[in-house]
Protein backbone atom coordinates (compact mmCIF):
# COMPACT_ATOMS: atom_id res chain seq x y z
CA UNK A 1 0.00 0.00 0.00
CA UNK A 2 0.85 3.70 -0.26
CA UNK A 3 0.98 6.29 2.13
CA UNK A 4 1.50 10.01 1.91
CA UNK A 5 3.71 11.31 4.68
CA UNK A 6 3.67 15.35 5.59
CA UNK A 7 5.97 16.90 7.45
CA UNK A 8 6.51 20.03 9.17
CA UNK A 9 9.26 22.27 11.16
CA UNK A 10 12.37 20.66 12.09
CA UNK A 11 11.45 17.06 11.14
CA UNK A 12 10.55 18.84 7.34
CA UNK A 13 14.20 20.41 7.61
CA UNK A 14 15.90 16.85 8.59
CA UNK A 15 13.65 14.63 6.27
CA UNK A 16 14.26 17.00 3.53
CA UNK A 17 10.32 17.16 2.21
CA UNK A 18 7.09 18.68 3.03
CA UNK A 19 5.62 15.47 1.94
CA UNK A 20 6.25 12.45 0.58
CA UNK A 21 4.63 9.06 -0.54
CA UNK A 22 6.02 5.67 0.54
CA UNK A 23 5.24 1.99 -0.51
CA UNK A 24 4.84 -0.25 2.89
CA UNK A 25 3.93 -3.84 3.24
CA UNK A 26 0.26 -4.49 3.82
CA UNK A 27 -0.67 -4.75 7.99
CA UNK A 28 1.74 -1.75 8.34
CA UNK A 29 1.29 0.58 11.42
CA UNK A 30 1.90 3.93 12.14
CA UNK A 31 4.92 2.92 14.43
CA UNK A 32 5.85 1.32 10.97
CA UNK A 33 6.04 4.58 9.09
CA UNK A 34 8.27 5.71 11.43
CA UNK A 35 11.14 3.06 11.36
CA UNK A 36 10.51 3.59 7.68
CA UNK A 37 11.77 7.23 7.70
CA UNK A 38 14.53 6.80 10.65
CA UNK A 39 16.14 4.14 8.67
CA UNK A 40 16.53 7.02 6.03
CA UNK A 41 16.98 9.73 8.08
CA UNK A 42 18.77 8.46 11.50
CA UNK A 43 18.66 11.60 12.98
CA UNK A 44 14.94 11.81 13.72
CA UNK A 45 14.85 8.76 15.42
CA UNK A 46 15.30 10.91 19.18
CA UNK A 47 12.52 13.04 17.88
CA UNK A 48 9.69 10.56 18.26
CA UNK A 49 8.49 10.77 21.96
CA UNK A 50 7.98 14.39 21.12
CA UNK A 51 6.18 14.19 17.39
CA UNK A 52 2.62 13.75 17.32
CA UNK A 53 1.48 11.80 14.14
CA UNK A 54 -2.01 12.50 12.84
CA UNK A 55 -3.56 10.31 10.60
CA UNK A 56 -6.12 11.81 7.87
CA UNK A 57 -6.75 14.99 10.09
CA UNK A 58 -6.70 13.26 13.29
CA UNK A 59 -3.99 12.58 16.14
CA UNK A 60 -3.56 8.99 16.57
CA UNK A 61 -1.47 6.26 18.07
CA UNK A 62 1.55 4.26 17.05
CA UNK A 63 -0.08 0.97 16.89
CA UNK A 64 -3.42 2.19 14.48
CA UNK A 65 -3.06 0.05 11.03
CA UNK A 66 -2.24 1.72 8.06
CA UNK A 67 -4.58 1.64 4.86
CA UNK A 68 -3.29 2.58 1.62
CA UNK A 69 -3.93 6.07 0.65
CA UNK A 70 -3.61 7.13 4.50
CA UNK A 71 -2.14 10.60 5.42
CA UNK A 72 0.03 10.52 7.84
CA UNK A 73 0.99 14.17 9.38
CA UNK A 74 4.04 14.33 11.39
CA UNK A 75 3.68 17.11 14.32
CA UNK A 76 6.68 18.10 16.16
CA UNK A 77 6.12 20.45 19.50
CA UNK A 78 4.25 23.28 18.66
CA UNK A 79 5.24 27.18 18.70
CA UNK A 80 2.31 28.89 17.42
CA UNK A 81 1.08 32.26 18.28
CA UNK B 1 -14.21 35.68 5.32
CA UNK B 2 -14.33 32.61 7.71
CA UNK B 3 -14.02 33.19 11.33
CA UNK B 4 -11.05 31.00 11.66
CA UNK B 5 -8.23 30.97 9.20
CA UNK B 6 -4.57 30.49 8.70
CA UNK B 7 -3.38 32.45 5.97
CA UNK B 8 -0.47 33.87 4.15
CA UNK B 9 -2.02 37.40 4.07
CA UNK B 10 -1.26 40.42 6.71
CA UNK B 11 -4.30 40.24 9.09
CA UNK B 12 -6.96 42.68 9.98
CA UNK B 13 -8.04 42.78 13.61
CA UNK B 14 -11.06 45.10 12.23
CA UNK B 15 -12.14 42.50 10.26
CA UNK B 16 -12.64 39.67 12.50
CA UNK B 17 -14.12 41.93 15.16
CA UNK B 18 -16.68 43.00 12.87
CA UNK B 19 -17.20 39.21 12.24
CA UNK B 20 -18.18 38.33 15.87
CA UNK B 21 -19.72 41.77 16.80
CA UNK B 22 -23.62 41.79 16.85
CA UNK B 23 -25.98 44.31 18.65
CA UNK B 24 -25.89 41.93 21.34
CA UNK B 25 -22.47 42.53 21.72
CA UNK B 26 -21.32 44.98 25.02
CA UNK B 27 -17.78 44.01 25.41
CA UNK B 28 -15.19 42.95 22.75
CA UNK B 29 -11.69 41.96 23.51
CA UNK B 30 -8.81 41.66 20.87
CA UNK B 31 -5.90 39.85 21.53
CA UNK B 32 -3.04 40.87 18.84
CA UNK B 33 0.33 38.69 19.26
CA UNK B 34 2.91 40.46 17.10
CA UNK B 35 6.60 39.99 16.34
CA UNK B 36 9.33 41.40 18.22
CA UNK B 37 12.50 42.78 18.18
CA UNK B 38 13.69 40.96 20.88
CA UNK B 39 13.57 37.06 21.56
CA UNK B 40 12.68 35.43 24.75
CA UNK B 41 16.93 34.80 25.09
CA UNK B 42 17.82 38.31 24.64
CA UNK B 43 18.90 37.81 20.75
CA UNK B 44 17.77 40.63 18.29
CA UNK B 45 15.45 38.98 15.72
CA UNK B 46 14.98 39.87 12.50
CA UNK B 47 12.01 38.16 11.33
CA UNK B 48 9.77 35.02 12.13
CA UNK B 49 8.59 32.17 9.71
CA UNK B 50 5.67 30.15 10.37
CA UNK B 51 4.28 27.15 8.84
CA UNK B 52 1.02 25.29 9.48
CA UNK B 53 -0.81 21.70 9.12
CA UNK B 54 -3.44 24.28 8.24
CA UNK B 55 -6.75 22.10 8.41
CA UNK B 56 -5.59 20.71 11.71
CA UNK B 57 -4.77 24.08 12.57
CA UNK B 58 -8.46 25.64 11.23
CA UNK B 59 -10.11 22.42 13.01
CA UNK B 60 -7.92 23.19 16.24
CA UNK B 61 -9.10 26.79 16.30
CA UNK B 62 -13.01 25.33 16.09
CA UNK B 63 -12.65 23.11 19.17
CA UNK B 64 -11.07 25.90 21.01
CA UNK B 65 -13.95 28.06 20.48
CA UNK B 66 -16.56 25.54 21.58
CA UNK B 67 -14.36 25.24 24.54
CA UNK B 68 -14.41 28.81 25.34
CA UNK B 69 -18.17 28.50 25.06
CA UNK B 70 -18.83 26.15 27.32
CA UNK B 71 -16.53 27.80 29.79
CA UNK B 72 -17.60 31.19 29.64
CA UNK B 73 -21.18 31.36 28.42
CA UNK B 74 -22.55 32.45 25.32
CA UNK B 75 -19.59 34.09 23.44
CA UNK B 76 -18.51 34.68 19.40
CA UNK B 77 -14.80 34.07 18.39
CA UNK B 78 -12.84 34.69 15.60
CA UNK B 79 -9.30 33.64 15.56
CA UNK B 80 -6.60 34.35 12.48
CA UNK B 81 -3.12 33.24 12.69
CA UNK B 82 -0.69 34.16 10.03
CA UNK B 83 2.00 32.05 8.18
CA UNK B 84 5.18 32.60 6.03
CA UNK B 85 7.82 35.18 6.41
CA UNK B 86 6.91 37.69 9.14
CA UNK B 87 9.30 40.67 9.79
CA UNK B 88 8.95 42.67 13.31
CA UNK B 89 5.99 44.54 14.29
CA UNK B 90 3.74 42.46 11.93
CA UNK B 91 0.58 40.66 13.66
CA UNK B 92 0.94 36.56 13.74
CA UNK B 93 -2.33 35.83 15.57
CA UNK B 94 -5.08 37.74 16.09
CA UNK B 95 -8.08 36.45 18.94
CA UNK B 96 -11.21 38.51 19.30
CA UNK B 97 -14.03 37.71 21.03
CA UNK B 98 -17.16 39.36 21.74
CA UNK B 99 -20.11 38.90 24.39
CA UNK B 100 -22.79 40.68 26.40
CA UNK B 101 -20.67 41.57 29.56
CA UNK B 102 -16.92 42.05 29.32
CA UNK B 103 -15.71 39.22 31.87
CA UNK B 104 -16.60 36.44 29.84
CA UNK B 105 -14.88 38.22 26.69
CA UNK B 106 -11.48 38.31 28.80
CA UNK B 107 -11.79 34.96 29.65
CA UNK B 108 -12.62 33.79 26.49
CA UNK B 109 -9.73 35.30 24.79
CA UNK B 110 -7.02 34.64 27.37
CA UNK B 111 -8.21 31.10 27.59
CA UNK B 112 -8.29 30.82 23.70
CA UNK B 113 -4.56 32.30 22.84
CA UNK B 114 -2.87 30.04 25.69
CA UNK B 115 -4.98 27.01 24.39
CA UNK B 116 -3.83 28.12 20.73
CA UNK B 117 -0.07 28.34 21.77
CA UNK B 118 -0.30 25.03 23.86
CA UNK B 119 -1.95 22.65 21.07
CA UNK B 120 -2.64 23.90 17.69
CA UNK B 121 -0.29 22.51 14.56
CA UNK B 122 2.12 25.70 13.92
CA UNK B 123 5.43 26.00 13.94
CA UNK B 124 7.83 28.98 14.20
CA UNK B 125 11.44 30.03 12.94
CA UNK B 126 13.21 32.96 14.46
CA UNK B 127 15.40 34.40 11.93
CA UNK B 128 18.25 36.76 13.97
CA UNK B 129 19.82 39.67 13.06
CA UNK B 130 23.21 37.57 13.21
CA UNK B 131 21.82 35.50 9.60
CA UNK B 132 20.99 32.18 12.60
CA UNK B 133 17.62 30.53 12.59
CA UNK B 134 15.82 28.40 15.33
CA UNK B 135 12.47 26.39 15.51
CA UNK B 136 11.11 27.65 18.47
CA UNK B 137 8.67 25.62 20.59
CA UNK B 138 6.07 26.67 23.32
CA UNK B 139 7.62 25.39 26.23
CA UNK B 140 6.32 27.98 28.78
CA UNK B 141 2.53 29.20 28.69
CA UNK B 142 3.41 33.05 27.76
CA UNK B 143 5.87 33.12 25.22
CA UNK B 144 5.33 36.31 22.99
CA UNK B 145 4.02 36.81 20.50
CA UNK B 146 1.01 35.48 20.67
CA UNK C 1 -3.21 61.93 19.39
CA UNK C 2 -3.15 61.60 22.99
CA UNK C 3 -3.45 58.46 24.89
CA UNK C 4 -5.79 59.73 27.26
CA UNK C 5 -8.90 61.29 26.12
CA UNK C 6 -12.45 61.94 26.18
CA UNK C 7 -14.06 63.06 22.94
CA UNK C 8 -17.29 63.29 21.01
CA UNK C 9 -15.92 61.83 17.81
CA UNK C 10 -16.12 57.93 17.42
CA UNK C 11 -13.86 55.72 18.01
CA UNK C 12 -11.00 53.85 16.50
CA UNK C 13 -9.19 50.91 17.92
CA UNK C 14 -6.41 50.92 15.38
CA UNK C 15 -5.55 54.42 16.22
CA UNK C 16 -5.09 53.68 19.77
CA UNK C 17 -2.94 49.96 19.06
CA UNK C 18 -0.46 52.17 16.42
CA UNK C 19 0.10 54.80 19.74
CA UNK C 20 0.84 52.02 21.86
CA UNK C 21 2.97 49.32 20.22
CA UNK C 22 6.78 49.61 19.24
CA UNK C 23 9.12 46.63 18.37
CA UNK C 24 9.32 45.52 22.08
CA UNK C 25 5.68 45.16 21.99
CA UNK C 26 4.86 41.00 21.54
CA UNK C 27 1.37 41.20 22.76
CA UNK C 28 -1.61 43.89 22.38
CA UNK C 29 -4.79 43.75 24.04
CA UNK C 30 -7.65 45.90 23.42
CA UNK C 31 -10.97 46.30 25.25
CA UNK C 32 -13.98 47.49 23.43
CA UNK C 33 -17.44 48.78 24.80
CA UNK C 34 -20.20 48.55 22.82
CA UNK C 35 -23.59 50.04 23.47
CA UNK C 36 -25.96 47.28 23.30
CA UNK C 37 -29.21 46.76 22.26
CA UNK C 38 -30.58 45.49 25.88
CA UNK C 39 -30.10 46.80 28.99
CA UNK C 40 -28.97 44.91 32.08
CA UNK C 41 -32.57 44.88 32.92
CA UNK C 42 -34.03 43.18 30.11
CA UNK C 43 -35.43 46.94 27.81
CA UNK C 44 -34.78 47.98 24.88
CA UNK C 45 -32.19 50.59 24.26
CA UNK C 46 -32.32 52.95 21.43
CA UNK C 47 -29.00 54.83 22.52
CA UNK C 48 -26.69 55.98 25.33
CA UNK C 49 -25.97 59.83 25.97
CA UNK C 50 -22.63 60.21 27.58
CA UNK C 51 -20.99 62.72 29.61
CA UNK C 52 -18.14 63.52 31.57
CA UNK C 53 -16.16 66.11 34.16
CA UNK C 54 -13.68 65.84 30.50
CA UNK C 55 -10.44 67.43 32.72
CA UNK C 56 -10.82 64.83 35.72
CA UNK C 57 -11.76 61.89 33.61
CA UNK C 58 -8.45 62.14 31.68
CA UNK C 59 -6.12 62.57 34.56
CA UNK C 60 -8.70 59.72 36.12
CA UNK C 61 -7.28 57.82 33.05
CA UNK C 62 -3.63 58.65 33.72
CA UNK C 63 -3.53 57.54 37.28
CA UNK C 64 -4.98 54.37 35.93
CA UNK C 65 -2.24 53.64 33.70
CA UNK C 66 0.16 54.69 36.27
CA UNK C 67 -1.08 52.39 38.80
CA UNK C 68 -1.73 49.24 35.94
CA UNK C 69 2.18 49.70 35.34
CA UNK C 70 3.05 49.22 38.96
CA UNK C 71 0.73 45.82 39.66
CA UNK C 72 1.65 44.47 36.12
CA UNK C 73 5.18 45.71 34.73
CA UNK C 74 6.30 47.95 32.60
CA UNK C 75 3.28 48.06 29.33
CA UNK C 76 1.40 50.76 27.06
CA UNK C 77 -1.70 51.98 27.96
CA UNK C 78 -4.46 54.62 26.00
CA UNK C 79 -7.81 54.83 27.65
CA UNK C 80 -9.94 56.93 24.44
CA UNK C 81 -13.84 57.37 26.07
CA UNK C 82 -16.82 58.33 23.90
CA UNK C 83 -19.35 61.30 25.00
CA UNK C 84 -22.25 62.69 23.50
CA UNK C 85 -25.02 60.43 21.78
CA UNK C 86 -24.27 57.18 21.16
CA UNK C 87 -26.46 54.69 18.94
CA UNK C 88 -26.73 50.63 19.61
CA UNK C 89 -23.37 49.50 17.86
CA UNK C 90 -21.51 52.13 18.65
CA UNK C 91 -17.86 51.82 20.85
CA UNK C 92 -18.31 53.86 24.22
CA UNK C 93 -14.77 52.96 25.33
CA UNK C 94 -11.53 51.93 23.96
CA UNK C 95 -8.91 50.52 26.53
CA UNK C 96 -5.62 49.27 24.90
CA UNK C 97 -2.47 47.69 26.18
CA UNK C 98 0.91 46.67 24.86
CA UNK C 99 3.70 44.73 26.91
CA UNK C 100 6.20 42.30 25.96
CA UNK C 101 4.02 39.47 26.62
CA UNK C 102 0.53 38.82 27.20
CA UNK C 103 0.15 37.32 30.55
CA UNK C 104 0.19 41.47 31.73
CA UNK C 105 -1.39 42.66 28.96
CA UNK C 106 -4.69 40.88 29.72
CA UNK C 107 -4.38 41.79 33.58
CA UNK C 108 -3.41 45.39 32.97
CA UNK C 109 -6.76 46.03 30.39
CA UNK C 110 -8.79 44.25 32.80
CA UNK C 111 -7.54 45.72 35.65
CA UNK C 112 -8.17 49.50 33.57
CA UNK C 113 -11.49 48.93 32.09
CA UNK C 114 -12.78 47.75 35.71
CA UNK C 115 -11.46 50.97 37.42
CA UNK C 116 -12.74 52.92 34.73
CA UNK C 117 -15.61 52.29 35.42
CA UNK C 118 -15.19 52.24 39.33
CA UNK C 119 -13.66 55.66 39.43
CA UNK C 120 -13.63 57.71 36.49
CA UNK C 121 -16.22 61.20 36.40
CA UNK C 122 -18.40 59.55 33.43
CA UNK C 123 -22.16 59.61 33.37
CA UNK C 124 -24.45 57.46 31.35
CA UNK C 125 -28.01 57.77 30.55
CA UNK C 126 -29.76 55.09 29.10
CA UNK C 127 -32.25 56.01 26.14
CA UNK C 128 -35.05 53.49 25.69
CA UNK C 129 -37.03 52.16 22.99
CA UNK C 130 -40.20 53.47 25.15
CA UNK C 131 -39.17 56.78 24.75
CA UNK C 132 -38.15 56.85 28.55
CA UNK C 133 -34.64 57.67 30.19
CA UNK C 134 -32.70 56.98 33.06
CA UNK C 135 -29.41 57.99 34.55
CA UNK C 136 -27.27 54.32 34.97
CA UNK C 137 -24.45 54.01 37.65
CA UNK C 138 -21.89 51.02 37.83
CA UNK C 139 -23.14 49.29 40.83
CA UNK C 140 -21.50 46.14 40.07
CA UNK C 141 -17.97 44.95 38.15
CA UNK C 142 -19.37 43.82 35.01
CA UNK C 143 -22.19 46.18 34.13
CA UNK C 144 -21.68 45.91 30.11
CA UNK C 145 -20.89 47.97 27.95
CA UNK C 146 -17.54 48.92 28.88
CA UNK D 1 -16.73 85.19 47.58
CA UNK D 2 -17.85 83.99 44.07
CA UNK D 3 -17.94 79.84 43.89
CA UNK D 4 -18.48 78.66 40.39
CA UNK D 5 -20.53 75.04 40.18
CA UNK D 6 -20.50 72.40 37.46
CA UNK D 7 -22.93 69.68 37.62
CA UNK D 8 -23.13 66.63 36.15
CA UNK D 9 -26.24 64.11 34.85
CA UNK D 10 -28.82 63.84 37.54
CA UNK D 11 -27.79 66.47 39.52
CA UNK D 12 -27.35 68.77 36.33
CA UNK D 13 -30.75 67.91 35.49
CA UNK D 14 -32.15 68.71 39.06
CA UNK D 15 -30.28 71.87 39.42
CA UNK D 16 -31.61 72.91 36.02
CA UNK D 17 -27.64 73.69 35.08
CA UNK D 18 -24.40 72.64 33.84
CA UNK D 19 -22.21 75.86 35.86
CA UNK D 20 -23.52 78.36 38.11
CA UNK D 21 -21.68 81.17 39.87
CA UNK D 22 -22.86 81.67 43.65
CA UNK D 23 -21.85 84.32 45.93
CA UNK D 24 -21.20 83.01 49.31
CA UNK D 25 -19.99 85.02 52.51
CA UNK D 26 -16.14 84.46 53.61
CA UNK D 27 -15.18 81.98 55.35
CA UNK D 28 -17.96 79.35 54.13
CA UNK D 29 -16.69 75.79 53.11
CA UNK D 30 -17.47 73.26 50.62
CA UNK D 31 -20.84 71.92 52.87
CA UNK D 32 -22.09 75.85 52.93
CA UNK D 33 -22.20 75.38 49.45
CA UNK D 34 -23.80 72.47 49.16
CA UNK D 35 -26.44 73.65 51.70
CA UNK D 36 -27.03 76.88 49.27
CA UNK D 37 -27.43 74.33 46.70
CA UNK D 38 -30.61 72.37 48.59
CA UNK D 39 -31.76 75.78 49.65
CA UNK D 40 -32.33 76.14 45.73
CA UNK D 41 -33.79 72.67 44.81
CA UNK D 42 -34.28 70.67 47.71
CA UNK D 43 -34.95 67.31 45.91
CA UNK D 44 -31.13 66.96 45.58
CA UNK D 45 -30.45 66.45 49.69
CA UNK D 46 -30.87 62.60 49.69
CA UNK D 47 -27.82 62.41 47.10
CA UNK D 48 -25.31 64.37 49.15
CA UNK D 49 -24.16 60.96 50.84
CA UNK D 50 -23.66 59.56 47.16
CA UNK D 51 -22.11 62.66 45.75
CA UNK D 52 -18.22 63.27 45.66
CA UNK D 53 -17.44 66.62 44.96
CA UNK D 54 -14.20 68.46 43.50
CA UNK D 55 -12.28 71.63 43.78
CA UNK D 56 -9.98 72.67 41.07
CA UNK D 57 -9.52 69.48 39.76
CA UNK D 58 -9.39 67.29 42.95
CA UNK D 59 -11.85 65.52 45.03
CA UNK D 60 -12.09 67.25 48.31
CA UNK D 61 -13.60 66.91 51.87
CA UNK D 62 -16.96 68.96 52.70
CA UNK D 63 -14.94 70.96 55.54
CA UNK D 64 -12.82 72.54 52.95
CA UNK D 65 -12.52 76.11 52.71
CA UNK D 66 -13.84 77.82 49.99
CA UNK D 67 -11.63 80.69 47.59
CA UNK D 68 -12.91 83.68 45.76
CA UNK D 69 -12.44 81.88 42.48
CA UNK D 70 -12.82 78.30 43.55
CA UNK D 71 -14.50 75.78 40.97
CA UNK D 72 -16.34 73.05 42.49
CA UNK D 73 -17.19 70.13 40.66
CA UNK D 74 -20.22 67.71 41.58
CA UNK D 75 -19.74 63.86 40.78
CA UNK D 76 -22.88 61.68 40.95
CA UNK D 77 -22.02 58.23 41.45
CA UNK D 78 -20.56 57.35 37.86
CA UNK D 79 -21.16 55.08 34.80
CA UNK D 80 -19.12 55.15 32.22
CA UNK D 81 -17.43 52.38 30.26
Amino acid sequence: MTVRVVAFARLRELLGFSQCEFDLPDGARVDDAWDVLVAGVPAIADLRASTRIACNGGVTEGARALRDGDELALLPPVGGG
Amino acid sequence: MNRFAVSEHPLDAAVLENLVCDDKCGGLVTFSGIVRARSDDGRDVSGLAYEAHVELAIAEFEQIAREAGERFGECAIAIHHRIGDLVVGETAVVVVVAAAHRAATFDACRFAIDALKERAPIWKREAFVDGTTEWRENRCTDEAPG
